[in-house]
């Protein structure tokens, strides 16, 4: 069986799906390995890393995606893509079935039984392929240090001859992974830290950071399935909102990572409480790719109200493309060995992870 | 002249047995307890010895020499014998005071009736009494360890057994109660005689209802009873050298009962007076495993005696907050020369990173960190894997137990090592919320409470070198 | 009698000293304690010497010796056991 | 007297020479501040603050520069602004006179007393107006942050369900002011850390900061005066040109602050070192100003060779305006204090801090 | 009977004397301590008074109420004062035992004279002897401590004093073997009188050479010859009570003081023996300010003590990369409800900062980081300054010291608390290479040494709370 | 002779009960131990109030009155002022 790897064509993807070592892992396991030219190189990987490792390096996508069975990918895969697939190959991605619509047509229609690991179920055993867990840590991260870039203060207290630098105050609203990511970073950087979520179980999580938790008493029930949040009710939302806002007032960085899965980002900070912030203030938006959190977010722009700087950045994974990459690698081939048997593709749709991740199969789409 | 060299070797020996228990308390000077408790025993025989009163040597050499020859091989039991052996060794013991008891009574009673006053009379029906109980419970309690096939291993409990025991031992207390008021009738030797028959019986009623878990404990009693009877005998003899260390042998033999229990979750009268009632139901659930406590201190031991120790850090030491005590234990551990590695699990903790997070907030160098796949192949010869607040990450279920939600996940093979040391609060599940086969292992001990307070109490364990408050 | 109030007193101080004493000792150390303590406690040897060489019956002088021999066989291999295990005590 | 702060004119020039706050303790110190309208804007100072500390905001700099005795500044004066100037005024900034000889000229030919703290003496009393040190440890800092952001990489070791991540390797070379803070920043963040500078006091520093230092045997005297370093001889630098390539090569990230007062940046990284080094790689240089201690380091410009970034950051205190105002500004208020006695600018050039500092007086150029 | 309700008595006032030291273990237990202590005595006095030779009572209840009488006053000293009230309680004591020696022994000898055995008589010599030197030892150091203006405080040394001292005792103790001998000669009795003459010398003696530092510890062992003395007093009557806790008296004074010595870094023989030889040149060095050097364990003590403590750390804490211990430290102190702040200096250590990293990096919490003018008015109110590692930053000198190149430098009050104790590895300068006449201030201690190093016994001191071991 | 062998036992057996109880004590204490220990040696009250009480010429029962007044001015002093110093040990 022959697994492809194509170069990424996204703009501003630089991450690539398959690492040169998990390249050579997979050969050892009996899959033979195809590259594209250039596929690694944004992610400093070159292509004399990939042949080292084993695989084969192909000059053109057209001629990968022809001898592939397995075409895996980071990016749902462009239209172009989809019509160089071969009929019945698979290929694997990270996409949101409904929010590419058209893809998931011309997959179907074009036979590939295509996977998405967007879709993967947060069980035990699946941990290891979750790359939204892998990506959402390097944008934890990744947003903090952007926020203390775009600040006009440093992070860390300092006593200094010229004098007191204060420590910055960092809310981070949604503790998911990536908001986790985020407090740990922040307070690695020497910021005073807290966190707001709806989910109470999350308390627990962010003291065990070191970083303080705020309490807003929620009657309703805030946590849906597989640990995710719920949306809430108008009231609940309406007193989160002021809730938030009064917090904001002395909060110097605010990172935002809320989300309910296959739903709109949670609106968490109005244009109103932005107002209330001090001006020099940074908030940085994980979410502006789903909607945002701030109504002022705008996906991929820098946006400053009332002296506040709102980032909403696009894909912040593909910015740390090397370790990116490597933490991907990582997890599509773990599915990959998950979903084939001696070297052989086996869909087993009785096993939850392939029936909850496999989008389209025979000319089917099978997730809306 | 003779008296006062009996006295000052008395004195003498009686320092050597203090100063021997007293070094037992550090592994260090364990050694130096040997050669202090054999010096006061060689100090204990010679000064009886060569007392005046002392006219016919051969037996005596007879004696000893047949207690070296068969003294010595018994001293070669593999380690797994060894608490059999110290229980026949008590069973012999309590032979010695019973015969001796018996021997001074009949003395007595043939050629100095005047000696068996009360006190002495009493002093020797104790005697006796504690001599051939000792001997019939620690032969049985031996034969249960040994599992030899006549002795049942598990508690036998029948209605009533309570009554009977009580009853025996009522019976043989008043036996002795009119030995002593008529010490030299003409019928005193026959009730003397049921009197023995009495202790011999009490010794294995005694401890048919005990189970194997409780052997140990019931072995440091019958010891102590051993003490008792030899201090018993130093009334009858108007010996304080038997006194004092007789005393010292039934005190220390309580009190590590009392510690053993305590460790073991077990109600120390149950076990003292022979499991009558309740001990039977914790016992006869039979195979299912238990949870055994640690003490701090034992932990401490167990850690300073270790030359690899591997700590595995869960979420709950994210939630205690410990990192910067766990790093103060590590080091104190490196301090010492043993290895220190932190086996990471991928998924320990709440997110990607979690234990790296904390253990470099509190410094712990990258090159202690060690990846899972890393350390399992070593688990073997880990010495302990001290277990910090994980769980699913070191559940054994994981490799085998299909339907468990963790089941494929690899882990820690935390079971593998010597000893396992896990500190939790409770006995509650962790995240995938099943129970966890690794903490009621063999070779597995609790700590229980918070991660952060029991890492404390470790490293001041570690640095102040115990002390009990 | 007043001798035996000696005894009384004696014994009561040795048992105190037993309980501080034991009190600290570590978990490692039980089951050589064990032996130890078990070994000490053949001090009866000294009662069964006194019986055994003394100028009494034989039948007496029988159970003194048959007495001495089972304390002689404890002290012996209880000393030598307890050496044995702290043997393995040794540090690296 | 009063004290006026003009609004700075350099581009990207986001700080401002005195904070509200400052501003305010001046004032009850007996000295009249002025303030140009939208001064402390970009460092997020606003007008009104300065108004509520006692300032008054001038509309425009002409007539600010015409009002007042001292103008604090933090860049040198343009052209245009020394022509404000009054004559016989004083200006503090931060300069080297010998990279600044026309603005040096104009002032003294406008008989301006023109004071530059970039010539402080580095002496105890002397530290809290050391505008060198405060400004230098906003750019280690930021350096680290900016190298942090660029890199492919994540600084921290985490050990995760999708593989662990290596830390990344950082190596600071010039262990100065910005050098200990670059090497505390990354340190801060996760990084393995070494250090290499040739004045042999610094390693117990490097040390004290919990990173690796690395040691290359010198024999001559590297220490010059003021604990500055001198300049090293041609076999002395030869090696340790390749003590540093033989370094750089398992290094991800650099940060190079090395400098000679008064003299060109020192070179350490030559374009082969560079060669040599991983692709994916990143070097700071905070010495691009003064020519760079990389070979191919363009100031304000991102360089790629090799697959290694090269950045040569222009100014980086100015990206961090709020705390490296509010030092600067506690700085140069400390200075000013020093040369005025009762509300009146007393010189004494007996004074170390008062001659070494003064650059132009009643029309001399007291500095070449 | 009553014999044997005195020997009961006996045992239970033992049974409680141990368990009062015992629970003076801690502070825990230690008011239970007293409890037990009064009731031992209870026990004792009363069963003695009831024995059926005791015949007068009207003298005993006289005694009792002026016993009573002086007591209670003497208990409301000041606590500064306690030194010397039990030194003064002592000489009482000594008293009590020397009295009642001479009594049994004129007693022996005017009425009868066949009780003057060997062994008697030589335990009165020692009462006699141990009693009275306690007295006259116990006066002169409660005088010293209580500066009573005609007993010299500093240590009076003279050339021979040595070989006098030892003379005196040398030949009470040869006339004691005389009187031994000879019990009941007709000059018997001047002998004896020359023993007290002599003993009461000794004990004057015995003091003078001793400085006030050491007194305390000169305390305790009057306390452990006041302990023997009693020992001797129940040799002489046959009271095992007496012998009990004398001993148990005589062991703790002993082993009190050689805690003591170590922890004060003295000799125990020169304290032993009224400090023959050495102790005079450290106390005699007189007026140029020196260094002062602390123990570890005095160190800690002050710290326990204290309810405001102020941390100034310097650039040798970083150089020690001690941060992780001061956090430990922290910890202990907090723990026990002592405040602790840390004054950060702006130019401590060698760049800006640099305290905030590593304290950063240990998780001192920034609450507890104080600026130092904010610091610098409360550094009156602070009972000990702890400057680990920092010099320059705590050097007075900035404030008037026109030449020096700190000079103007603000710095941290550190000289305006309490107690000053200050970590660092030499008599070295700081980064200025200035002197700073801090550390040789009256109030200002030293602890030598690298500060991870001295940091980790201080919370090894206030972890493990001491043992010899 | 018999019992002041007992006696000396006796002594041996308190003095390493003593040693063993005190090494543990912890330095907080070591003031209101002294005070504890000053009290307790006036055991020698005991002694006094033989003397005093018992059938002797008049001389020796001064000496004991003596004696037992500066021994119960031990016990009553020692004993109160040890528990004032306690008290001070409650913490907040
Ligand atoms: N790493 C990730 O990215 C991630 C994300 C989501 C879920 N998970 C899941 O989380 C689990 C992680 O395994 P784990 O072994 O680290 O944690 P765990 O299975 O949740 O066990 C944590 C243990 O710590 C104990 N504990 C909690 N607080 C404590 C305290 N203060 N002191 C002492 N003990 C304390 C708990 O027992 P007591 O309550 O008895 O004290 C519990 O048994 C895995 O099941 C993993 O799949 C991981
Ligand atoms: N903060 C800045 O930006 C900066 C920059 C440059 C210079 N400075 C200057 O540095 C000085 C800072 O003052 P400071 O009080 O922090 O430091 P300091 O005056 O240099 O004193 C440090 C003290 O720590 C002791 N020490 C060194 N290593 C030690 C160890 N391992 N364990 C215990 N003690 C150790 C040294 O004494 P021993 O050798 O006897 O142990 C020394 O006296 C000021 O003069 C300041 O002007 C500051
Ligand atoms: N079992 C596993 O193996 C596994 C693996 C990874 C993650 N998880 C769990 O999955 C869950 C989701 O993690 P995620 O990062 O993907 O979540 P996410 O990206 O869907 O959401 C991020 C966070 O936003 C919060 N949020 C939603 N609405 C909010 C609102 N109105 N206000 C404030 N916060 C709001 C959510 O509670 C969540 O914590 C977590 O519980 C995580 O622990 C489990
Ligand atoms: N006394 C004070 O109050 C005070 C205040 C601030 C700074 N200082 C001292 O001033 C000195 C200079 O600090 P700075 O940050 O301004 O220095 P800088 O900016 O002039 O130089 C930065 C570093 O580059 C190093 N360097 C020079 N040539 C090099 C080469 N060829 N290779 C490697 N490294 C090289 C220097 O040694 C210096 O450490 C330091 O010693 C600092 O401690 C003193």
């Amino acid at each position: 069986m022959k697994i492809g790897v194509p170069k990424e064509t996204a703009a501003d993807e630089r991450r690539v799906a398959l690492t040169p070592d998990v390249a050579g892992r997979l050969g050892k396991s009996g899959l033979a390995v195809l590259v594209e030219r250039g596929a690694g190189e944004a992610a400093s990987f070159g292509d004399e890393a990939y042949q080292a490792a084993g695989a084969t390096v192909v000059p053109a996508a057209a001629a990968l995606f022809r001898q592939s069975d397995v075409v895996l990918k980071v990016q749902p895969p462009s239209r172009g893509e989809v019509r160089l697939c071969r009929e019945g190959a698979a290929l694997v991605a990270v996409f949101q079935p409904s929010a590419a619509r058209d893809a998931v047509a011309a997959l179907a229609a074009r036979k590939v039984t295509a996977f998405s690991l967007a879709l993967l179920p947060r069980i035990t055993r699946a941990q290891a392929m979750d790359v939204l867990s892998s990506q959402a840590t390097v944008a934890g991260y990744k947003a903090v240090l952007l926020a203390a870039a775009a600040a006009g203060r440093l992070f860390p207290m300092l006593v200094t001859a010229a004098g007191t630098l204060a420590p910055a105050r960092v809310l981070v609203l949604g503790a998911g992974v990536a908001g986790l990511q985020a407090i740990a970073t922040a307070r690695r950087l020497g910021a005073v830290v807290s966190a707001f979520d709806v989910r109470p179980a999350v308390q627990e999580q962010v003291e065990s950071l070191g970083a303080k938790f705020l309490r807003l008493e929620i009657t309703e029930q805030a946590e849906g399935s597989g640990g995710y949040a719920k949306e809430l009710s108008e009231e609940t939302h309406r007193r989160e909102l002021a809730f938030i806002a009064q917090h904001l007032k002395d909060t110097d960085v605010v990172i935002t990572t809320a989300a309910i899965p296959g739903k709109r980002a949670p609106l968490l900070i109005t244009a109103g409480a932005v107002g209330g912030m001090k001006p020099g203030s940074v908030i940085v938006d994980l979410a502006a790719e789903t909607g945002g959190n701030c109504e002022l977010t705008k996906l991929g722009r820098d946006v400053v109200r009332n002296g506040v700087l709102i980032l909403g950045p696009a894909n912040l994974p593909s910015t740390v493309p090397y370790h990116a990459s490597q933490m991907y690698a990582r997890n599509v081939s773990s599915f990959l060995l998950h979903v084939t048997r001696d070297g052989t593709l086996v869909l087993d749709f009785d096993d939850e992870i392939t029936r909850d991740t496999c989008v389209t199969h025979a000319g089917e789409v099978r997730k809306p | 002249m003779t008296y006062a060299v009996a006295q000052v070797a008395a004195i003498l020996a009686t320092a050597l047995f203090i100063f021997s228990l007293y070094w037992m308390n550090d592994p260090k000077t364990a050694r130096h307890a040997v050669v202090a408790g054999v010096s006061g025993m060689l100090v204990a025989v010679l000064a009886t010895w060569f007392q005046p009163e002392i006219v016919h040597h051969g037996w005596i050499v007879l004696a000893i020499v047949a207690g070296f020859i068969v003294g010595i091989p018994l001293s070669l039991v593999p380690l797994t014998a060894v608490p059999q052996r110290t229980a026949l060794s008590h069973a012999f013991g309590g032979l010695a005071a019973g015969l001796v008891g018996t021997a001074e009574y009949f003395l007595g009673l043939t050629e100095h009736p005047a000696q068996l006053t009360a006190f002495r009379t009493s002093a020797i029906v104790a005697e006796v009494i504690l001599g051939f109980l000792t001997f019939t419970g620690s032969l049985m309690a031996a034969g249960k360890l040994q599992e030899v096939k006549w002795i049942p291993q598990r508690p036998v409990t029948y209605p009533g057994q309570n009554v009977v025991n009580i009853g025996v031992l009522v019976i043989a207390v008043a036996l002795g109660v009119v030995v002593v008021v008529h010490p030299t009738a003409a019928w005193s030797g026959q009730v003397f005689y049921a009197i023995v028959g009495l202790a011999v019986l009490f010794g294995v009623l005694l401890i048919i209802p005990i189970g194997g878990a409780d052997m140990p404990t019931v072995i440091s009693i019958l010891n102590s009873y051993a003490g008792l009877s030899a201090v018993a005998m130093g009334f009858v003899l108007g010996n304080k050298l038997l006194v004092t260390a007789g005393a010292l042998d039934g005190s220390s033999g309580l009190i590590l009962s009392i510690i053993m229990c305590r460790a073991m979750n077990r109600s120390f009268t149950n076990v003292l007076f022979g499991a009558f009632g309740t001990v039977q139901k914790t016992v006869a659930t039979g195979e299912q495993k238990a949870w055994k406590q640690e003490t701090v201190e034992g932990a401490a031991q167990l850690l300073e005696q270790a030359s690899l120790v591997v700590v595995i850090p869960g979420y709950g030491m994210a939630v205690a907050q410990a990192q910067h005590r766990v790093r103060e234990l590590y080091d104190q551990l490196t301090k010492r020369g043993i290895t220190v590695k932190f086996a990471i699990h991928p998924v320990a903790g709440r997110m990607p990173g979690h234990m790296n997070v904390l253990l470099a907030e509190a410094n712990i160098p990258y090159s202690a960190l060690v990846e899972m796949d890393e350390i399992n192949p070593d688990m073997p010869q880990c010495d302990v894997a001290l277990v910090i607040g994980a769980n699913d990450v070191v559940n054994p279920a994981a490799r085998y137990a299909k339907g468990s939600p963790i089941y494929g996940m690899p882990i820690i093979d935390a079971d593998k090592a010597k000893t396992v040391l896990a500190i939790k609060r409770s006995k509650n599940p962790g995240f995938a919320g099943i129970d966890n086969e690794l903490y009621v292992q063999d070779n597995t001990w609790m700590l229980f409470g918070d991660a952060k307070a029991v890492i404390g109490e470790l490293v001041k364990q570690l640095a102040g070198g115990g002390g009990l408050h | 009698m007043n001798d035996y109030w000696s005894m009384v007193f004696v014994f009561v101080l040795a048992t105190f000293i037993g309980l501080g004493v034991i009190r600290r000792v570590s978990r490692l150390l039980y089951t050589p304690l064990m032996s130890l303590t078990n070994a000490i406690s053949a001090i009866a040897v000294v009662g069964s010497i006194a019986v055994t060489g003394g100028e009494y019956p034989k039948a007496i002088r029988v159970l003194g010796a048959i007495a001495l021999f089972a304390s002689m066989t404890n002290i012996v291999s209880g000393f030598l056991i307890t050496d044995r295990m702290l043997k393995m005590f040794k540090k690296q």
